[in-house]
């Protein structure tokens, strides 16, 4: 029935099943929706955030979300500044993940704050030394960005591009499509950095404080690195999943072992950089402070030294190598293995960023602070996960996301 | 007539990028669109610049005319009704109490306000509901004797020439934040040409940053 | 000409682009902002002008100074006078919450009659009518000494005006609760004649040994003590505290000594035996069987038996006897806590005959022994021949304890009617059920309570008083004060709801009972009363709003009379026979006795003492076996038992558990009330034979994994 | 206008050996800047208390148990080299809160502030408090509240002012009174004027007349050993909170007992012995 809008030749599900299918996400999504205005209308009191935990499993989502929504940039940058053509198959949907990443971040962003009609002070009212501000400011434009970069795969939908007018655009945005990336790559580094910033710069806290290079610590780099070495995994991770769901190839190996190659080689420095910071934290920063390092990962009942393993060597040094070594990034399961732990990896990484630099006591009379999240704070964080799979699933369905698909799935008799 | 549809359509983008793609050839129906674009910017502009405000604020009339020229030639200058405490304090609005230094619930004069005023208050020992036109928000604090005495200004550059008033001009207070009108200033646009047609903090900021070198830190003016 | 899909488009984008241009996006973007930071929910105080008044706290015995901040007459902040000669400046947290007692939630807004089990609203007419009709039967019935009253103190001309009444009325069945006051009046009355009380001249004694007193957890005059006890510094003046637990005041001695809970009386006389054995001592006017005591303190309180009892080492026990006897001005403080709850005559006697040992008796930086304050002159009451003949028959008891102990004791009602003012026994006494219980057994009880505390809900008539800002009351100084100091409480500003002072509640009660009571009581207002009463004192009292009475060491060297500790009365043991020891703590931001204590006063209380609506009890990890630390317990003693969190606390002595007075109250304020448990509860009456006091200093206790 | 004569540099130092923990300062904060109350406030991480005291313990076991209570306001901090960057400061996105170069004095601003709670986990003193809830009093209760402070919204972060307002108030007074300068007691803060004990002195750290600076002595030069460190107290007795971070606090702590100076930051092993007794250089006296 919604035929006439399905790419050309593309096969797809009944339109009832995939209808049920969107209700069922969709609960999920309203399910989120209730909780979010539960915090705008009531407060936060509606979540367990306290005193001590003024960040908490929203900033920890945020900051995740954009992190694996990396891809975007970096497969972008790749593809139209340094011209790797093959990504140009994978570079839509790259886009799409993006566009979903963003989105959730700055609605979480939106239910985060206490005052929300006053949110947009930050831009009014900006403090320059903030970290948060030039969050603020770069993430906002390059959602704009990511928008004008979505806008061109939308009007290529069936009936859109009818419209000359849209055909036309979707054309000319084509080509102009590389400025956009380069505007595009230069804000992510930006505010993935200054994401990474926001806890680099807390002199108060020892857990958080990096040294760095002129007004930027170094967690500002690493943070802008780990996005572009994991945003990737994602980006084939979601891939694989709606390969898998969809039951077709939608992307042609060499662009799947390229990305992972790519992807690969820069968690490994990346894992590299972070150990050698780790280090220089440990036996230079901290210790200047009259710490160590066991005060960090001991005497409580969650943050242990396994946090610090299962970070670098488990979900970091081990995915790098995995993708860099030839046979193991092309057998398809050890490959998986690799991005599923790399994209745990970066999760973790931020998690401790926000939650485990809250925890951590600083005074020496103080205490460890341990939080669970409210069932509000969970739906709302769950949230964005339900919109990304519904728009995915319509722009999968309505929209030509993947440029081989056609030709991976003809139709062969021998088959 | 034609004539000016044609011009419509070379004028406009639409109309080439339909020529080209050859879409439905009716002129009528672009010209339309432009009317329709015109007529609905003009109604929806205008309605911004002249309706809003008055659906913005709600006009309160003082509870009587209050005559600044008739009082200022009785007792002078401002300052001998809204003077400053001994503690530095600014005594704003005068009591029923010091109006009374004059007034008795009999009428001096023979206009009608002050009738009402000295039955409805001054008899029945009840304070003059006064709208402030310049009152600020609860999160301001504003030091009078900083501005009076220590930098030596006058009630005009902030409060105009109220001193010339003969009666009360209705207080104009925003019905979503209960703002009085004068903070905004009257012009909705936010446009002034006197020092004291806007009170908002940037107007402070401005002025300070004049005449300290310095807009002022937060806590100057906030609590 | 057709409208078609374009014309719409053009409507559209038209209608979008005149809004956009105009200033309404920008005007609600900044309204909105705005609206946030104005919510109408969020109150917006009346500015106006300030003024300061100046009055005296009686929330407390230790009657500061205060200065009360208006804004056009509004009371917004309460702080310490300066210059005042109790506190000079400082005040504790309850003086300074005391506004929010103005708008209390248990307030009693009107008078108060019990219907069932509620309470209705009446007005005073009716109210004074009711009550002064019941009296009037009373009376008719020819035992007026059936009527019983209970006020926190005997001190200053509210409670005079009570006992004037009751006088009038033909009974002596006037009581007072136990207090600090009390009890020096008692130890003075034994050891030095009547009429008198002790004062510690604690801000300039160089050796204060506390036998547990709470200097700075609200003992005697609280802020006067802070500051006395803060002085040390400069003058070099130790301070030796001890008791079972590191209280803040032990934390900020110079030592502390634990000691087995219950046994500093045979410390204090261990004391004396080395004072006496070394020849330490200075000879007083010493009366009264003066070597039947020393020889009986050598032979019962021998170093080596006292160190047995207390837990403290001879040597110990010697060098303090040395460093207390060898000190220029040396003082020993009685009084466990704040010295208000379960205490022993032979324990302050004891105590104090330290200080008549060690000659400190009306020197500087020692014990006053003060006459008792006499500046007010009531009118003797008229008495027909009803009062004449209530007034002959005897005191039903010698205490509220035992008044308690005597009620339930009878079958038929031994008291007719009861008025209650500025106390709360059915919270603060030792197992309240049975307070409760006697209670119910009175058939018409009155409350001149301000709030509706656990004693108001008893009541059958609540005649309610204003706050203390909210009246006009003299305040005579008392609380171990080394000073005598007569402050007057005035109003700050007209009551907040219809409450009056209970000064004038009685007088009209007179006037409505008429005959020779309304002819002893011919004042037409209290502040008439009052004035008439302080005459020789009013100007000034008015004027200055307080009047120094008396100041440094009163003269002359007082009698001692030993008669009453060479009989050596036995030491009071704890009920029970279980294995650990409870004992209530005095924590300087609760009250144990009325009024209870604010909102802000418990927001600062910390969660080692409630979480939630727990109690958390104290307990050395030693004596912990099977209990975990800020896990649940069962304690139970042999009169209740309670369900309770467990603080591992490296500072109370192994075996001993602490549980905080001042929680577990039960009335109508989501803020105080229905917060852990009442000590109380848990703590039966000990009386101790000879003075009648209830010496309940803990109770033998079992704690339980719950 | 009189501030700009000469920056000051307000500040306290407590003398936790008078200290009781009686708890008056916090009180007295409370009911001076209008901080609501709630029904549990024994959850001390979401209780608003601008002033809070501590109560440390030096761990040993029964006897040796000692014990001090430690009050807390916002310690006003002046950042890295004292230049006004304190933690919180630097990292607000909207400039809610200030560092004032006039006064020393680090400001919050309810009206500014749209509760985004990035200084409170930047402060390692817990100084800062959230706004969880719209604040509520009893019936009536309302009518005690203070027109000096405004009261606050749901939804902002809040902390001690030094009581701002006072200094307002005298500055006001001294305006109508044609004088240049306030005296040191026109501006107490209302904890120090509470303090029964007399525990908290309070005044200009830059004006040589004032207690404060006769007691603290401050050292206006970087200390050797941490440039960051600036205005350490030439007093062997005194020290600050979390000195080593470099915060540079305004309210410095007097105490004779050793572990308790060495409660108020975190040293290695053996390092508290190296340090404990280099404090700000005498030879800038």
């Amino acid at each position: 029935m919604d035929s006439a809008l399905i790419p050309e030749g593309a096969k797809r599900c009944s339109f009832p099943k995939f209808t049920i299918g969107i209700a069922i996400v969709g609960a999920v999504v309203l399910w989120g929706v209730y909780a979010m205005f539960l915090c705008w209308f009531k407060g936060l009191n509606q979540t367990n955030m306290n005193d001590y935990y003024g960040f908490a499993l929203w900033i920890w989502a945020d900051l995740a979300v954009i992190a694996v929504g990396g891809g975007a940039f970096f497969t972008g940058l790749l593809r139209y500044i340094f011209n790797v053509d093959e990504l140009k198959n994978i570079i839509n949907f790259a886009v799409i993940i993006g566009f979903i990443c963003y989105s959730s971040a700055l609605l979480i962003l939106a239910i985060d704050i206490g005052q929300p009609l006053r949110g947009w002070f930050i831009f009014w009212h900006a403090n320059v030394h903030s970290m948060l501000t030039e969050v603020a400011f770069c993430l906002s434009c390059y959602f704009a960005v990511l928008t004008i970069e979505f806008i061109p795969n939308i009007l290529e939908n069936r009936q859109a591009n009818k419209v000359p007018f849209f055909h036309h655009l979707a054309h000319n945005m084509h080509g102009v499509m590389a400025v956009f990336a380069a505007t595009g790559a230069f804000l992510s580094f930006f505010h993935q950095g200054s994401l990474g910033g926001v806890a680099g710069v807390m002199f108060g806290r020892p857990f958080a404080v990096r040294e760095g290079l002129l007004i930027w610590p170094w967690t500002f780099f690493l943070f802008t690195w780990s996005a572009a070495a994991f945003g990737p995994s994602f980006t084939l991770l979601v891939t694989r999943i709606t390969e898998a769901v969809t039951g077709k190839k939608l992307v042609k190996d060499n662009v799947i072992h390229l990305l992972a190659k790519i992807s690969g080689w820069m968690i490994t420095t990346y894992i590299i950089a972070k150990i050698i910071d780790t280090i220089y934290w440990t036996y230079v920063t901290i210790p200047s402070l009259g710490f160590k390092i066991s005060h960090f990962y001991t005497n409580n009942s969650f943050y242990g030294y396994w946090i610090l393993i299962t970070e670098i060597i488990v979900c970091g040094l081990v995915p790098g190598l995995l993708l860099i070594n030839k046979s193991t990034r092309e057998n398809p399961n050890t490959r998986l293995l690799a991005i599923v732990l790399g994209v745990i990896g970066v999760c973790l990484n931020r998690w401790v960023m926000v939650l485990q630099i809250m925890a951590v006591p600083v005074m020496s009379f103080d205490t460890w602070a341990l939080y669970i999240p409210s069932w509000q704070e969970m739906a709302t964080s769950i949230l964005p996960i339900a919109y990304g799979v519904i728009l995915i699933s319509l722009a999968y369905r309505y929209l030509p996301v993947f440029p081989q698909e056609l030709e991976l799935n003809q139709p062969k008799a021998d088959q | 007539m034609s004539k000016i549809e044609n011009k419509d359509e070379n004028g406009s983008m639409d109309g080439a990028g339909d020529g080209t793609a050859g879409g439905p050839k009716d002129d009528k129906g672009l010209g339309l669109g432009i009317i329709f674009f015109l007529v609905a910017f003009l109604i929806c502009f205008l309605s911004g610049w002249l309706l809003f405000p008055k659906l913005l604020y709600s006009k309160k009339e003082q509870p009587f005319n209050f005559d600044h020229v008739l009082h200022s030639e009785e007792v002078g200058d401002c300052e001998s009704c809204h003077y400053l405490r001994e503690d530095g304090t600014f005594s704003g609005m005068p009591k029923l109490e010091s109006c009374m230094e004059c007034h008795t619930d009999e009428p001096m004069g023979e206009t009608e306000d002050e009738a009402i005023f000295a039955e409805e208050y001054v008899a029945k020992e009840k304070e003059v509901p006064w709208f402030v036109y310049s009152k600020q928000p609860d999160c301001v604090f504003f030091s009078h004797g900083a501005h009076i005495n220590a930098a030596g200004m006058d009630c005009k550059s902030c409060h105009g020439p109220i001193e010339e008033s003969v009666a009360s001009r209705p207080y104009e207070e925003n019905r979503i934040t209960g703002y009085s009108r004068d903070i905004w200033g009257k012009s909705i646009w936010g446009i002034k040409k006197h020092s004291w047609d806007r009170m908002k903090m940037d107007d402070c900021a401005k002025c300070h940053k004049q005449e300290t070198g310095h807009q002022g830190y937060c806590f100057q003016c906030h609590k | 000409m057709k409208v078609d899909r374009r014309s719409f488009l053009g409507l559209g984008l038209g209608a979008v682009a005149g809004v956009a241009v105009s200033p309404v996006g920008m005007k609600l973007t900044d309204d909105s902002s705005i609206w946030t930071q104005n919510w109408p929910w969020t109150p917006v105080p009346v500015d106006g002008e300030v003024t300061y008044d100046s009055s005296v706290c009686s929330l407390c015995p230790g009657n500061c100074g205060i200065s009360v901040r208006k804004i056009d007459g509004r009371p917004v902040k309460i702080e310490g006078l300066d210059g005042y000669p109790i506190n000079n400046g400082g005040a504790c947290l309850h003086g300074i919450a005391g506004l929010q007692y103005l708008y209390d939630p248990t307030r009693v807004k009107t008078p108060l009659r019990k219907n069932g089990d509620k309470f209705e609203k009446i007005s005073w007419k009716e109210a004074i009518s009711l009550v002064s009709g019941k009296l009037a039967e009373i009376r008719k019935s020819g035992s007026p000494e059936k009527l019983a009253c209970i006020t926190d103190k005997t001190q200053g001309s509210v409670s005079q005006l009570f006992n004037h009444f009751l006088t009038a009325f033909g009974s002596s069945n006037y009581f007072d609760m136990p207090s600090l006051e009390s009890f020096l009046e008692l130890t003075a009355q034994t050891l030095h004649g009547k009429g008198k009380t002790l004062g510690f001249d604690l801000e300039n004694s160089d050796f204060v040994l506390s036998f547990g007193a709470g200097l700075i957890e609200g003992w005697g005059s609280p802020v006067n003590c802070f500051k006395a006890n803060a002085s040390r510094k400069e003058r070099h003046a130790k301070l030796f505290q001890i008791e079972p637990r590191l209280s803040n005041t032990a934390a900020n001695a110079d030592k502390w000594i634990p000691i087995n809970p219950g046994t500093e009386a045979d410390l204090a006389l261990g004391i004396c035996a080395v004072m006496l054995k070394k020849n330490l001592f200075k000879a007083g006017k010493f009366k009264g069987s003066f070597n039947k005591f020393v020889a009986m303190v050598q032979k019962e309180y021998s170093v080596t038996k006292v160190a047995e009892t207390t837990g403290i080492k001879a040597n110990e026990i010697e060098k303090i006897a040395t460093l207390f006897a060898k000190a220029k001005m040396p003082v020993a403080i009685p009084g466990k806590g704040r010295g208000n709850g379960g205490q022993s005559l032979k324990e302050f006697a004891a105590i104090h005959t330290l200080n008549c040992l060690a000659g400190s008796l009306n020197k500087k930086g020692g014990a006053f022994v003060m006459a008792m304050n006499e500046y007010l002159s009531f009118p003797k009451a008229i008495m027909d021949e009803v009062a004449e003949k209530g007034a002959g028959k005897t005191k039903i008891a010698n205490s509220v304890n035992e008044l308690v102990e005597k009620l339930n004791g009878s079958s038929k009602p031994i008291v007719d009617a009861l008025f209650v003012y500025n106390a709360n026994p059915c919270y603060s006494l030792h197992d309240p059920k049975r307070v409760k219980q006697a209670f119910q057994k009175i058939p018409f009880v009155v409350s001149f309570s301000s709030f509706l505390d656990e004693t108001a809900m008893e009541a059958d008539v609540i005649l309610p008083s204003n706050t203390f800002l909210e009246r006009i009351e003299d305040m005579p100084s008392q609380a171990g004060l080394a000073r005598n100091v007569i402050g007057l409480t005035r109003p700050v500003m007209d009551p907040v709801f219809d409450t009056r002072n209970p000064g004038d509640a009685l007088i009209s009660l007179a006037h409505g009972l008429e005959g020779t009571i309304a002819e002893s009581f011919e004042w037409e207002s209290y502040e008439e009363c009052l004035e008439s009463v302080t005459a020789d004192v009013w100007d000034s009292l008015s004027e200055e709003g307080y009047v120094l009475v008396s100041q440094g060491p009163p003269k002359g060297n007082p009698i001692v009379d030993f008669t009453y500790l060479s009989a050596n009365p036995s030491t009071i043991q704890a009920q029970g026979d279980l294995e650990l020891m409870l004992i209530p703590i005095d924590n300087m931001r609760l009250t144990g006795t009325a009024p209870m204590a604010s909102p802000f006063a418990i927001k600062t209380v910390s969660d080692k003492v409630l979480t939630g609506t727990d109690i958390v009890v104290e307990i050395n990890p030693m004596t912990a076996k099977g209990l975990k630390d800020k896990g649940y317990a069962t304690l139970t003693t042999p009169v209740g038992s309670a369900k309770v969190k467990i603080n591992f606390n490296e500072g109370i002595m192994p075996g001993v558990l602490g549980m905080v007075k001042g929680l577990g109250h039960t009335c109508d304020n989501k803020f105080v009330s229905n917060k852990g448990v009442n000590v109380n509860d848990l703590i039966g009456p000990v009386i101790e034979s000879g003075s009648g006091l209830d010496a309940a200093f803990g109770i033998r206790a079992k704690i339980s994994k719950a | 206008m009189i501030h700009d004569k000469k920056a000051h540099k307000f500040g306290m130092v407590i003398d936790l050996d008078k200290c009781t923990g009686c708890g008056s300062c916090m009180v007295s904060c409370m009911s001076e800047n209008n901080v609501p109350f709630k029904e549990d406030e024994s959850r001390k991480k979401d209780s608003i208390t601008w002033m809070r005291v501590y109560k440390l313990t030096n761990g040993k076991s029964f006897p040796d148990t000692e014990v001090v209570y430690m009050p807390r306001p916002c310690q006003h901090c002046g950042g890295k080299g004292d230049h006004g960057h304190s933690p919180c400061v630097s990292v607000c996105p909207a400039t809610a809160t200030e560092y004032g170069h006039d006064t020393g004095i680090v400001s919050q601003i309810y009206t500014r502030c749209f509760g985004c709670r990035y200084c409170m986990g930047a402060c390692p003193y817990h100084a800062r408090y959230f706004n969880w809830w719209d604040p509520e009093w009893p019936e009536g209760m309302e009518n005690y509240l203070s027109p000096n402070v405004s009261p606050r919204m749901r939804g902002v972060v809040e902390k001690c002012s030094f009581c701002y307002h006072r200094y307002q108030a005298a500055k006001d007074k001294a305006y109508y009174e044609e004088r240049e300068t306030i005296e040191e007691n026109e501006y107490q803060t209302a904890c120090a004027t509470a303090c029964p004990a007399g525990a908290i002195t309070f005044g200009d750290l830059n004006n040589p007349s004032h207690k404060v600076h006769q007691i603290v002595k401050p050292d206006p030069h970087p200390d050797p050993m941490n440039k960051d460190v600036v205005g350490k107290s030439r007093n062997p007795k005194i020290f600050r909170l979390l000195e080593r971070l470099g915060t540079n606090p305004k309210v410095y702590y007097l105490s004779e007992r050793e572990w308790v100076r060495k409660a108020g930051d975190n040293y290695l092993d053996g390092e508290w012995d190296k340090v404990k007794n280099h404090h700000g250089s005498s030879s800038h006296e």
